[in-house]
């Protein structure tokens, strides 16, 4: 009995038999049924999962044959794991789909046979080894999807659905022809003998035969541009019937395409080439899409043209071994995320992109929406991240580097899409619906559930660390589920765990990331511990800055290029989510997400090359390559300089750091940045100086960094805002860092490590500052503040030492990173870049003066008369980055010491330690001495003036007590001069600050939504011309191949 | 000098609105004294006196004497004669003639803002009695009624050549230790402050312009 | 006109297409290995005469029964589709058709309904099955309707006819699971004598569920369009 | 003259109607006449499939009276062909019928049965 | 090396004659002036007065803290920059610090005084002082960039950043003085000074006549003394890093007084001769041809003199 219930045609027959009975059993019992529809879907779901563990633990797979005669004479069905595995996912899918649909199908028999006829039928076009009887299964399919785009009755369904019938029904119509000219040739309809048979298939008959049968099931995945009829659909079925097209049709056509692809060898260019500009060009024109139906219906034809072309790709070079991961799961991924969002979009009775407004007054749909759309984008720990990943490594090894830019450039376009729609939902608006059925949100919810468990098995089967590697996800996650709690004791759990994970990472860590461990972890956890000054409700946010503190870790430990990008893309993530909690964020995240996304593909590229060289992916073994060398450093290096924010690729910067919350920019500039410049020293020491090529990289690395930091300085000084003034200056700052990471010497290097240190240093503590200022005084325009330093002594206390940290001056710390840079790059040899950051370091005076003459001098405003300082949380940490910095500027060699012993391991050690002194091959150096003789000097004219003080009478005046040509100041607002501080500046040098670079993405982002306007024209919605496009597909395809003898 | 006598407490700026007596000092000024050793004050006395900077504020149509002042011809720099365009940094006010109501009240606030020691010099016939203007409604007659005047520069106008007098009888006076002008006005600083607004009806400054 | 010269190109290179099979087209002379086996095999295997009746139910039955999904699920399609607002309710009621003619029909309507059933029953041994069958019948339910419109059918019997006959079949089907060699195997039953209506293992029984099923549907469908369907 | 073979005739004919079924489909703008073009193409269809499974001079694939046991193998045509094409008979009369019910459902909705006008989901 | 007390003791002599020396070339520079143009002028030790005088004031305001350290940071950039340059050449007397850095330590330094009395020019709250930061700043900036160029060059042709070394490789004879070598960067630098010590064309920052006077408007008294006695440190280690990087240094004080007054006139005679920039013409004046000329000297110190 329990064999029989295993059998695995019980998914035809019990399907069938209680199709056909169901309108029988309605007129008697609905609720029977109802009970009955509901069990044997749950049956139908259940077998294929227990055979897919079945054959997972070793099971052989299944040949089914019918009539008890054996094939090729009956017809026979495969399940074997890859089957086995679609037929559940499918199966799985309708399963929940079913659930989801629950109301539309309440009372309707008919409407839940076809809907149990429907997965059957997808899982007969998996499971059927007979080409005739395939097309009997997509038949089936066909019309029981015509039948339930019915359910819904309105002008555009109807329409839509007749569209669909007309494409569907050409498209096996050719199939059919196929078929028979196959048959024809080969003298059997089964897959198996025509695969033994294939030779026959060939001369000009072949050659239709192939193409018509191609075209057949081309057609059926909607390739572009004769997809309109399927975006119809999508767009105007009822959701849950278009998220079963979406996902349980498209896998059954796909499989189909799996199946046959050994029958039409010659035409497996032509698919390549199918699929692929399917993938793009429906990407590019998802982006002009502003509904969310049809949205989602580009991002599935473009997800499956992915899946055909990776499919394609590695049977063409024989990697099959590759598939079950990379199709599996970008199938699943595809199948759980897309459905979910068909759903949710249904659930919410949301179409217009605008409507979403808003959505983040309900935090539970909004994590639904985030992880769909995240999991859909190919991020972890979703499984569309493992398997683009090895689809990336797998073909670039392939040496099919262009298929990977298009699938990269692809992903991102549709991640721009997804994520603008993600950035409508965190926008406020008003909370149009009432919350949708808890019915209709659990199916939702398991599938978010289902697609966690297939990633963390996806990293399993890459033989991972798993629980080591997602910690990042799990832990937020955990704490996810302790949001409830109040946030202080929240802010205090993410400490204790960080800080236990610190205790237990960086004591491991040696030399570099040893380094960094300590400014990432150790800087992190100093920020957290700042942003504990927050008391309001953070829904979400200790949770996503445990996972982005913990992520720290992941990238610190990396062994592998995997774990590296792993850590990378959870650093990502978290961030561009911390970031879209501030408050006015919303238009600046997509910015945010889409350059941080095309950096960690940059970085993807860049490994997936490496990995074609050396056939190895760990990180170790970069140092390995030599011919790509200059290829995979200028990849890796445009990556993290895309996050670095460098000059050129910075737009997404100033907003980001600007707009996030006060204690999260710290975070985003002081410490986050320097994974950036972590992922740049990884770079350059594995591949830097291997001569060649890599010069010429590292000589424009140099002056890319240099430009960075005048152009960062210049447009920081024109700046009202305060944080975007320290944004812009973050971003020059690494400028210099990456110019002292470009000259590729031992000095350079301690020059690199020693800034960024400093950096974290000055930048957290201006960041903190800036984060009292901004919540006492409420405001971020600087011209609005003035004359604080009376009320906040401590704040005013802190920035004067990080701007004087900051600009380079002695005796503070700032001089010596500026002296160890300064000399590296003139030992260099590079000139002009010295003097440019000699410009550079000028210019950053300006702002810094800027900085605090109007936050802190100057005229006090009237309502500004008793704010108070800071709060003591937010005092405590500067104070302690004051100590620090004060400490390293009376000892410069208990930094410089350990990073010169660090860099000595990668290079021969040129700049010479005597004591305190410090000796570059041009210059020397004596930090002690300096801040000694610097103390002793100031002490000489500040006795003077206290003596002298007491012959003279020091009156305190206030702050109208001034010369005002014999005037008196009739307000402060307007005796400040603070506005437009560098009008002259502007006038002189303003030429060179116009948004030349924001005008260069602008004018990408509108040619690439003109571009999907000029992609978009075919579809005119007319059926009649949708069936054309049909025809010249298949001719096309077969003059394009091959065409007539 | 006993201190006690000047402190009666901070000014009440009365011609301030509330919100602005915030941004003003309200201490009252408080006169200074000689260096305790004699030689030293009387050393200092003679480098004031060879530093004088001049505020360079024309008050009135006497002004225009002061220009020449400083050209090849008459050469003031030589005397430590210099202009200072603010007030805090000179220690000579020469009131340029007659002084309208509107003017003295710039005047007050300049003055008030120099450092001590200071001095005033009046420059022609009207700072003495009015002069030509002695019956307008606004001009003030007699300028000392409303700061410590040092000395007296008479005519009208007095040429550059008595200028320069004046500045060598100045020195004079300075190097004598007489020049105690501010002193005098701090001391009757309330006397001063009546009778300053008495004349000048929109008071809108502090009492004392620190 | 740019979209009609369009047309006429994909229509001429398919042309093209086709031209290439039909002048490359030999015709066979010999029939291919799996057909042979039908031929040489059949009749002992299956028992049925009709070797295209034999591969239609038993060698190629789970393809038969996928149509016998089709077609019900066309029928549920159309069902969902015309339940609700089907033809114009409003036209002018039809025109009666003549007495010779309603008389006719009561007459031929039960003998059209036989014959139907003399075609599915006897399809594994002459020209026929249950799909012929099945359609002569429903044309049978295309005469009432043409010559009585305002006939109606008994819709709990077609339900009936149509859930059971399907369900009857896919059981059928099992025990040629459970019995015999596979899923659909017609030696559920014995072959029998080679050439007798009760012979052919299942076939005639198969045969007669997919007559009455499809009799059914059909007669469903036309009922339907016809627009009177409650 | 060459004799052309029975099966190449029927399967030029076959080519044939698909054509015409096919500029059916794409030219005429009334939904019903585009229907009609896709049974002709149907039509078309089933004709190539028996003309692909036809065996010069053979005869129906039924063994009895006519058609012995013995001679059977080269006597008859290829039953697969025929027995697809009693399959792809139904499948194809299913799909047309459903197209009729949306035809009807169009007409209901949009009181039009022109496909030009059927444009209401576009991009 | 001596003992701390014997260096620090060094020191002291030398700043006090430094800041002697450059309280009398002011007024030497201002008698210079008043006979171009037919006066007689003051003094020459009428800058003793005045900075005795201020010294003498018996009331002073005071803004805050930062106003009250300004001119203590002004004047303590004036002697640390003194304390990082080595006065004469070869001789231990006048080395003053000069062990705790090279070139780029004095460069950076300067800005220390600068920074500090700009931030305490700003709490006095006048908007005139703010105007003559900014405009001070972005000044400096400007003419930072020939000046860096020509360092760059120099560092280029000596191969050190060692002001020690630089001195001594322009020793042996007037033709090795960098002046001779490297006209083009002496050139460049020297653009840069007229823009560092303010005179006119460059007096931007206090520009008496517009925002009387930048930014110690505010200042007087003891503050206006101390930055002063700055005025005269600071330009006199000025003009010694000037004179040891371009013009071969000194080994005695009269050969210091004579290198570092023809420098010092160089400024004031431009000054005496041209009337003043606006801001934004001055900035882009010293990024045009004073730039160029710079760059063009560091390619003629890789092109020519370095073979």
């Amino acid at each position: 009995m329990v064999e029989a219930l295993g059998n695995p045609l019980n998914l035809i027959i019990v399907a069938l038999g209680v199709g056909f009975l169901l309108p029988l059993i309605e007129r008697s019992s609905p609720a029977l049924s109802r009970g009955l529809f509901n069990l044997t879907i749950i049956y139908q779901a259940v077998l294929p999962l227990l055979w897919l563990l079945w054959l997972v633990n070793g099971a052989a797979a299944q040949q089914i044959q019918t009539a008890g005669i054996a094939p090729p004479f009956s017809i026979n069905l495969r399940l074997g794991l890859e089957e086995a595995f679609f037929v559940a996912g499918v199966n799985l899918a309708s399963l929940l789909g079913a659930w989801y649909l629950g109301g539309l199908l309440r009372g309707r028999a008919a409407a839940m046979s076809v809907f149990l006829i429907l997965s059957m039928g997808v899982d007969g076009m998996i499971m059927t080894r007979d080409l005739f009887n395939l097309f009997i299964f997509i038949e089936i399919t066909a019309i029981a999807t015509y039948g339930l785009l019915s359910l819904e009755r309105n002008a555009a369904t109807l329409t839509a659905g007749f569209k669909y019938i007309i494409a569907t029904s050409l498209a096996s119509t050719f199939f059919l022809l196929g078929v028979m000219l196959f048959y024809y040739l080969t003298g059997t309809l089964n897959i198996d003998g025509m695969r033994e048979q294939i030779a026959q298939v060939q001369g000009p008959l072949g050659m239709v035969a192939m193409s018509l049968l191609v075209a057949g099931v081309v057609i059926e995945l909607k390739p572009y541009p004769a997809n309109g009829w399927g975006l119809d659909v999508y767009e105007s079925a009822p959701t849950g019937i278009a998220a079963m097209v979406s996902v349980g049709v498209s896998a059954g056509a796909l499989f189909a395409l799996y199946k046959i692809l050994p029958l039409i060898e010659p035409f497996l260019p032509a698919l390549v080439v199918v699929a692929g500009t399917t993938f793009l060009a429906s990407n590019i024109i998802g982006l002009k899409q502003n509904k969310v139906r049809r949205l989602l219906g580009y991002s599935s034809i473009a997800q499956v043209s992915l899946l055909a072309l990776a499919m394609v790709l590695l049977t063409q070079l024989h990697r099959e071994d590759a598939m079950p991961l990379v199709i599996g799961g970008l199938f699943l991924n595809h199948l759980l995320a897309k459905a979910g969002l068909f759903w949710l979009s249904g659930a919410l009775q949301r179409n217009a992109v605008e409507d979403w407004r808003g959505l983040r007054a309900n935090p539970l749909l909004l994590a639904i929406l985030g992880l769909l759309l995240a999991a859909l984008a190919g991020l972890p720990p979703f499984p569309g991240f493992w398997a683009k990943w090895e689809l990336v490594m797998q073909l670039s090894a392939g040496g099919m580097v262009s298929w990977v830019a298009l699938i990269l450039v692809g992903s991102l376009l549709e991640a721009v899409y997804l994520f603008r729609w993600f950035g409508r939902a965190m926008s406020p608006g008003v909370q149009l619906t009432p919350a949708p059925a808890v019915a209709q949100l659990l199916p939702i919810v398991l599938a978010v559930l289902g697609l966690l468990a297939a990633g963390h098995y996806a990293a399993d089967s890459l033989g991972l660390d798993t629980l080591w590697v997602l910690l990042p996800a799990y832990a937020g996650i955990a704490l996810v589920s302790i949001d409830g709690l109040p946030t202080r004791p929240k802010g205090l759990i993410t400490l204790a765990i960080v800080a236990y994970y610190a205790y237990r990472v960086v004591p491991v860590l040696e030399g570099l990331t040893g380094l960094f461990g300590l400014m990432l972890l150790g800087g992190g956890l100093l920020m957290t511990a700042a942003g504990l000054y927050r008391g309001d409700t953070r829904r979400g946010y200790y949770a996503l800055l445990t996972m982005l503190l913990l992520s720290f870790g992941g990238l610190l430990q990396a062994d592998t290029s995997l774990e590296f990008f792993l850590a990378w893309e959870f650093l990502t993530v978290s961030s561009y989510l911390l970031l879209c909690m501030g408050r006015d964020a919303a238009p600046y995240t997509l910015a945010y997400l889409i350059f941080s996304l095309a950096a960690a593909f940059l970085l993807l590229a860049g490994f997936g090359l490496a990995y074609a060289e050396t056939q190895s992916i760990a990180l170790a073994d970069l140092a390995n390559v030599k011919d790509g060398a200059a290829a995979v450093l200028g990849l890796l290096l445009l990556g993290f300089l895309t996050k670095a924010g460098a000059l050129g690729v910075h737009v997404w910067l100033p907003g980001a750091y600007a707009e996030a919350d006060d204690d999260f920019s710290a975070m985003l500039a002081a410490v986050l940045g320097k994974a950036a410049v972590f992922g740049l020293f990884l770079s350059v020491i594995s591949l830097g100086l291997k001569g060649g090529g890599s010069d010429v990289v590292m000589y424009l690395l140099s002056w890319i960094g240099l430009l960075t930091a005048f152009f960062g300085a210049l447009m920081a000084i024109f700046q009202e805002d305060l944080k975007k003034m320290l944004a812009y200056s973050s971003m020059g700052q690494v400028g210099y860092m990456v110019a002292a990471l470009a000259t590729g010497s031992h000095l350079g290097w301690v020059a690199a490590g020693y800034l960024a240190v400093n950096h974290l240093l000055f930048k957290g503590l201006l960041f903190l500052v800036a984060a009292g200022i901004i919540l006492r005084v409420g405001q971020r325009e600087m011209y609005k503040m003035g004359g604080l330093i009376h009320n906040m002594p401590v704040s005013f206390f802190g920035m004067l030492i990080a701007i004087i940290a900051l600009s380079g001056v002695p005796p503070l710390t700032g001089f010596g990173g500026k002296w160890l840079m300064l000399n590296a790059l003139l030992e260099k040899g590079w000139y002009w870049q010295t003097g440019l950051a000699f410009f550079a370091s000028a210019v950053a005076f300006l702002y810094l003066f800027r900085m605090i003459h109007t936050v802190f001098l100057g005229q006090r405003k009237r309502i500004h008369k008793d704010l108070r300082d800071a709060p003591l949380a937010l005092l405590i940490p500067q104070l302690l980055l004051v100590f620090v910095i004060l400490a390293l500027s009376v000892q410069p060699n208990w930094l410089v010491n350990p990073i010169a012993a660090i860099m000595a391991s990668h290079l021969p050690q040129t700049l010479v330690m005597h004591g305190s002194l410090m000796q570059s091959g041009l210059g020397y150096w004596d930090g002690f001495l300096v801040i000694n003789v610097v103390g002793a000097v100031f002490m000489v004219p500040l006795l003077m003036l206290l003596v002298l003080s007491r012959f003279m009478r020091v009156q305190r005046v206030k702050q109208f007590n001034i010369v005002f040509a014999a005037e008196r100041p009739e307000s402060p607002e307007t005796t400040h001069y603070a506005y437009d501080f560098y009008s002259f500046y502007d006038r002189a040098l303003g030429f060179l600050v116009l948004p030349r670079a924001t005008a260069f993405w602008n004018g990408v982002a509108e040619w690439s939504h003109s571009m999907g306007t000029g992609l978009r024209i075919f579809y005119t919605g007319n059926g009649q011309t949708y069936a054309l496009y049909i025809l010249l597909y298949v001719v096309t395809l077969y003059f394009a191949v091959g065409g007539p003898s | 000098m006993d201190t006690q006598k000047y402190a009666l407490g901070p000014l009440l700026n009365e011609g301030l609105s509330a919100e602005d007596r915030d941004l003003f000092s309200d201490a009252r000024p408080v006169p200074y004294e000689p260096y305790p050793v004699a030689v030293v004050e009387k050393f200092v006395n003679w480098v004031r006196a060879n530093s004088l900077w001049l505020l360079a504020f024309g008050t009135g149509c006497g002004a225009v004497e002061l220009n020449p002042l400083m050209t090849a011809r008459f050469d003031a720099y030589r005397m430590g004669v210099q202009m200072r365009p603010t007030p805090r940094q000179s220690s000579v006010f020469i009131i340029g003639g007659y002084a309208s109501v509107k003017t003295l009240k710039r005047i007050i606030r300049s003055y008030e803002q120099m450092q001590g020691p200071k001095f005033v010099v009046c420059l022609g016939i009207c700072p003495i009695n009015g002069g030509m203007y002695w019956d307008s409604y606004n001009t003030v007659n007699k300028f000392d009624e409303y700061l410590p005047v040092d000395l007296y520069i008479t005519g009208c106008m007095p040429r550059p050549e008595v200028l320069m007098a004046g500045v060598l009888e100045l020195k004079k006076k300075i190097m004598e230790g007489r020049a105690d002008g501010a002193n005098r006005y701090v001391e009757n600083f309330d006397w001063y402050k009546a009778n300053q607004k008495r004349v000048i009806k929109d008071w809108n400054m502090p009492d004392y312009n620190w | 006109m740019a979209k009609r010269l369009l047309i006429v190109l994909a229509l001429f290179l398919l042309a093209m297409m086709f031209w290439e099979v039909a002048a490359n087209y030999t015709e066979r002379t010999a029939l291919t290995p799996i057909a042979t086996h039908y031929v040489a095999q059949g009749p002992d295997e299956v028992g049925a005469p009709n070797l295209v009746t034999a591969v239609v139910v038993t060698y190629r039955g789970l393809d038969t029964l996928g149509e016998v999904t089709v077609l019900f699920l066309s029928a549920v399609a159309v069902g969902l589709l015309l339940t609700m607002g089907g033809l114009d309710q409003k036209a002018e009621p039809p025109t009666p058709a003549s007495e010779i003619v309603e008389t006719a029909v009561q007459y031929l309507f039960p003998i059209v309904l036989l014959f139907g059933a003399y075609i599915f029953v006897n399809g594994h041994l002459s020209p026929g099955g249950g799909f012929q069958g099945g359609a002569v019948i429903a044309s049978a339910t295309l005469l009432l309707f043409l010559a009585l419109p305002r006939s109606k059918l008994r819709h709990a019997l077609l339900i009936i006819t149509e859930s059971l006959s399907g369900f009857g079949y896919v059981l059928v089907g099992v025990l040629g699971l459970v019995l015999a060699g596979g899923f659909l195997d017609n030696r559920v039953l014995p072959l029998g004598d080679y050439g007798r209506l009760f012979s052919a293992g299942a076939i005639p029984v198969i045969y007669t569920f997919i007559g009455l099923k499809v009799g059914a549907e059909l007669s469903a469908v036309l009922e339907r369009f016809k627009g009177e369907a409650s | 003259m060459i004799e052309l073979p029975l099966s190449t005739i029927t399967l030029g004919t076959g080519f044939g109607l698909l054509l015409i079924g096919l500029w059916g489909m794409l030219v005429r703008k009334n939904i019903i006449r585009m229907v009609i073009g896709f049974s002709l193409i149907d039509t078309g269809i089933h004709m190539i499939m028996v003309s692909l499974g036809y065996i010069r001079g053979g005869t129906a694939p039924i063994i009895d009276a006519a058609v012995d046991r013995a001679t059977a193998l080269t006597a008859v045509v290829d039953p697969v062909p025929s027995a697809l094409v009693l399959t792809a008979i139904v499948i194809g009369l299913g799909i047309t019928a459903v197209m009729l019910a949306y035809a009807v459902q169009i007409h209901t909705h949009k009181k039009t049965l022109s496909i030009d006008d059927c444009t209401d989901s576009k991009w | 090396m001596q003992d701390w007390p014997v260096r620090i003791g060094y020191f002291l002599i030398n700043l006090t004659i430094v800041g002697l020396y450059g309280m009398l070339l002011s007024g030497i520079v201002a008698r210079t002036l008043a006979k171009v143009q037919g006066r007689i002028g003051i003094p020459v030790y009428q800058p003793f007065i005045d900075l005795l005088k201020n010294l003498g004031k018996r009331t002073a305001v005071s803004h805050g803290a930062m106003f009250y350290l300004g001119p203590v940071f002004r004047l303590a950039g004036g002697i640390g920059t003194l304390a990082f340059v080595p006065v004469l050449y070869g001789s231990e007397m006048f080395s003053n610090f000069n062990s705790a850095g090279d070139l780029l330590l004095a460069m950076y330094f300067m800005f220390f005084g600068q920074l500090g009395m700009a931030i305490g020019a700003g709490e006095s709250g006048h908007p005139f002082s703010a105007i003559g930061v900014a405009r001070g700043l972005g000044q400096m900036t400007a003419y930072e960039v020939p000046f860096a160029l020509a360092i760059i060059a120099i560092v280029v042709q000596y191969g050190s950043l060692s002001i020690n070394d630089i001195v001594a490789a322009q020793q042996g004879g007037i033709l090795n003085w960098t002046l001779f070598t490297n006209p083009l960067a002496v050139i460049a630098a020297m653009i840069a000074f007229l823009g560092m010590t303010g005179y006119s064309p460059f007096d931007v920052t206090m520009a008496p006549n517009e925002i009387p006077i930048g930014p110690p408007t505010e200042y007087h008294s003891s503050y206006l003394a101390m930055m002063t006695m700055n005025r005269a440190v600071f330009a006199g280690a000025k003009l010694i890093l000037f004179m040891d990087l371009f013009f071969g240094g000194a080994t005695n004080l009269v050969e210091l007084v004579i290198k570092t007054w023809a420098i010092y006139m160089v400024a004031v005679v431009v000054g005496a001769a041209f009337p003043r920039f606006r801001v934004d013409q001055s900035i882009r004046f010293f990024l045009r041809y004073p730039t160029l000329i710079g760059i063009a000297a560091i390619g003629y110190t890789q092109a020519v003199l370095l073979p």
